[in-house]
């Protein structure tokens, strides 16, 4: 198995790990944390098919990396974001749920 | 088995161990350091998929400058008890997540498995680019993203100033104009200070020696700018600097120089050179690396801001 | 020359997978935070540095097994300031 | 001399690991910091020795990256801890 082969498999198994968090936390922030393991794990998937295009002559296909590194600064401006608008919400509310129907049945156990 | 697939072994179950203690921990706390970790052992992978400039933007981008907004997200949002409803997900809902996500990852693999071979690349288009327009650029990365690739690079600049704004809009209506709450409320604590004092002069000279380098060796606007920015979140962590408020001239036009830098030498290239981002031969590596410097520039300033958040009523005099 | 050059790597890199393997016995074994934190900052840091003098001979240029250096420098700095802050955050009891 | 350098690799990045797993199993928020610091040494050294045995050019950079920003983590957390109780003592 070479190192690109078994790179893509962990990112393969990253992507399922991140969609399985992403799905199951109620917590917007294990969300996010969940969300960026998808990401590099697609990075990842990205990155192998940067190794294996040595048909140039090159070690490496230059064109996947150049864009896993703008995708990366791209992902941290994602990232910033979320957590602006999580802190701002939790700031707002002192709650933190993303469920809709919070907002329309009166809860006693944290009062706002 | 060679001892080179038995290192990449353990590498691989290590990220993926550390991976699922993202997911499984109990507390957000663990999972937050958990994810800093990983983003950390992120680079190894990179190094051995020979991707030394991907590592690179990786340790300081995913590992140092989002440790720092992860970790300050997670300990104050940590503060909030029963901020979200303790309500376990029932087992037959886990089960189908499981097996969506378990379908999911084995479909990725399988793709993994079957690429076609001899793979399809465009590295002999990048490489023509490299000895075309990017002539002079060693590193033929910098050659994609400054010439191959040239408008991806320049949007995503754009994307950075508009995740700034998004952030800055998030802000109260009363606290617009002013400054970014400060990285840290106490006052400065020595060992701090002395820190940040030897750190940030070090961090600089490496971060410009990687942006200067990166035109034939690994590094780059990217990573170079990425240090700076770190160096100045430092800086404003032990006090000895405090963030600017977002109205504050220098700051935006800083912000915007990177891309409208970009977009003149781009629309100068369609009347000088007949096309869109097409440089002149003879000029293209000074006007890349000017280029590259003013994005430097422009990701120095926007990365913290990024972190810092937004404006924020001053409660200090 | 290239013998006792080699010769050295081994030294100088067995001798720094020892430390990282004490650091983390210690790490394991020590009864609070504060020992272990002293297990990791001052075992790992010794070994870090024996690795990085043991790789300069095999650097492919000056500033290489320069920046070698610088890396261990580093490294030895930023722990020793984040041991001394993480320590007063451990003496202070706070969660 | 690549095998000796890729065996320690190997033994380092498996310290690391023991490490990390223990750090992260601790209940205190402080002591979990110390992920950062191993992962600062044991992990700057297994990365060098992996490039150098696998001769990746310009791994010292991203050696000196991973250096500068694996204390930054902590600093920030110690940061926003200072900012919860004060600077009464200090």
């Amino acid at each position: 198995m070479t190192p690109s082969v078994l790179a893509g498999l962990v990112g393969a198994a990253l992507v399922g790990l991140g969609l399985y968090g992403l799905i199951l936390h109620p917590h917007p922030l294990r969300k996010l944390l969940a969300f960026n393991l998808i990401g590099s794990g697609v990075f990842l998937v990205f990155g192998i098919v940067a190794r294996r295009g040595a048909a140039a002559g090159l070690r490496f296909d230059p064109v996947p990396q150049a864009m896993v590194i703008t995708g990366i600064v791209v992902a941290f401006a994602a990232s910033a974001l979320a957590v602006a608008l999580i802190l701002r919400l939790s700031a707002e509310t002192s709650r933190l749920t993303l469920d809709p129907e919070a907002w329309t049945k009166p809860d006693g156990k944290d009062a706002t | 088995m060679t001892l080179l697939s038995i290192l990449d072994v353990e590498l691989a179950l290590l990220i993926v161990g550390v991976a699922i203690w993202t997911i499984a921990a109990r507390d957000l706390f663990g999972a937050v350091v958990g994810y800093v970790a990983y983003g950390l052992l992120l680079a190894f992978v990179w190094i051995r998929l020979y991707a030394p400039d991907v590592a690179l933007t990786e340790a300081a981008v995913g590992g140092g400058v989002t440790g720092v907004l992860l970790i300050t997200a997670g300990k104050r949002l940590g503060a909030l008890k029963n901020a979200v409803p303790d309500a376990q997900p029932r087992l037959a809902f886990k089960l189908l997540t499981a097996a969506l996500a378990a379908l999911v990852a084995c479909a990725i693999g399988a793709a993994v498995l079957m690429l076609p071979d001899p793979p399809p690349s465009l590295a002999p288009d990048a490489a023509a680019a490299a000895n075309g327009a990017g002539a002079g650029l060693g590193n033929p990365i910098t050659a994609v993203l400054m010439s191959y690739r040239s408008f991806d690079t320049m949007l995503e600049k754009v994307v950075l100033i508009l995740a700034v704004i998004g952030v800055w809009s998030v802000g109260t209506d009363k606290a617009w104009g002013g400054a970014p709450a400060p990285f840290r409320k106490a006052k400065s604590y020595p060992p701090m200070v002395f820190f940040a004092q030897f750190l940030a002069p070090v961090g600089v000279l490496i971060g410009i020696h990687l942006f200067w380098a990166g035109a034939n060796a690994p590094g780059g606007a990217f990573q170079g700018g990425a240090l700076l920015a770190a160096m100045w979140m430092v800086t404003m962590m032990a006090r000895l600097v405090e963030p600017p408020p977002v109205d504050a001239q220098w700051l935006r036009l800083s912000l915007v120089a990177g891309p409208a830098v970009f977009l003149i030498a781009g629309l100068a290239g369609e009347i000088v050179a007949g096309s869109f981002f097409a440089y002149p031969p003879s000029l293209a590596k000074p006007i890349i690396l000017l280029i590259e410097a003013f994005m430097v520039l422009s990701i120095a300033a926007a990365l913290p801001m990024l972190v810092a958040g937004p404006p924020s009523e001053r409660t200090d005099p | 020359m290239t013998t006792l050059l080699d010769l050295f790597t081994l030294v100088a890199v067995s001798a720094g997978t020892f430390f990282f393997f004490a650091g983390t016995v210690g790490l394991l074994r020590f009864p609070d935070s504060l020992t272990r934190l002293h297990a990791l900052s001052k075992a790992d840091n010794l070994g870090l540095g024996l690795v990085a003098l043991g790789l300069i001979p095999h650097a492919e240029n000056l500033l290489s097994a320069l920046k070698l250096i610088v890396i261990w420098v580093l490294v030895l700095l930023s722990s020793a300031s984040t041991s001394q802050l993480i320590g007063r955050a451990l003496r202070r009891g706070r969660k | 001399m690549n095998e000796l350098l890729l065996t320690a690799a190997g033994l380092i990045l498996l310290t690391v690991a023991v490490g990390l797993a223990r750090i992260l199993r601790g209940s205190d928020d402080v002591q979990r910091l110390m992920a950062a610091q191993l992962l600062g040494t044991g992990g700057i050294a297994a990365l060098l020795l992996i490039a150098y045995a696998t001769s990746v050019p310009g791994v010292e950079d991203v050696a000196l990256g991973l250096a500068l920003l694996a204390a930054l983590a902590s600093i920030a957390f110690v940061n926003l801890l200072d900012a919860d109780q004060g600077d009464a003592e200090a």
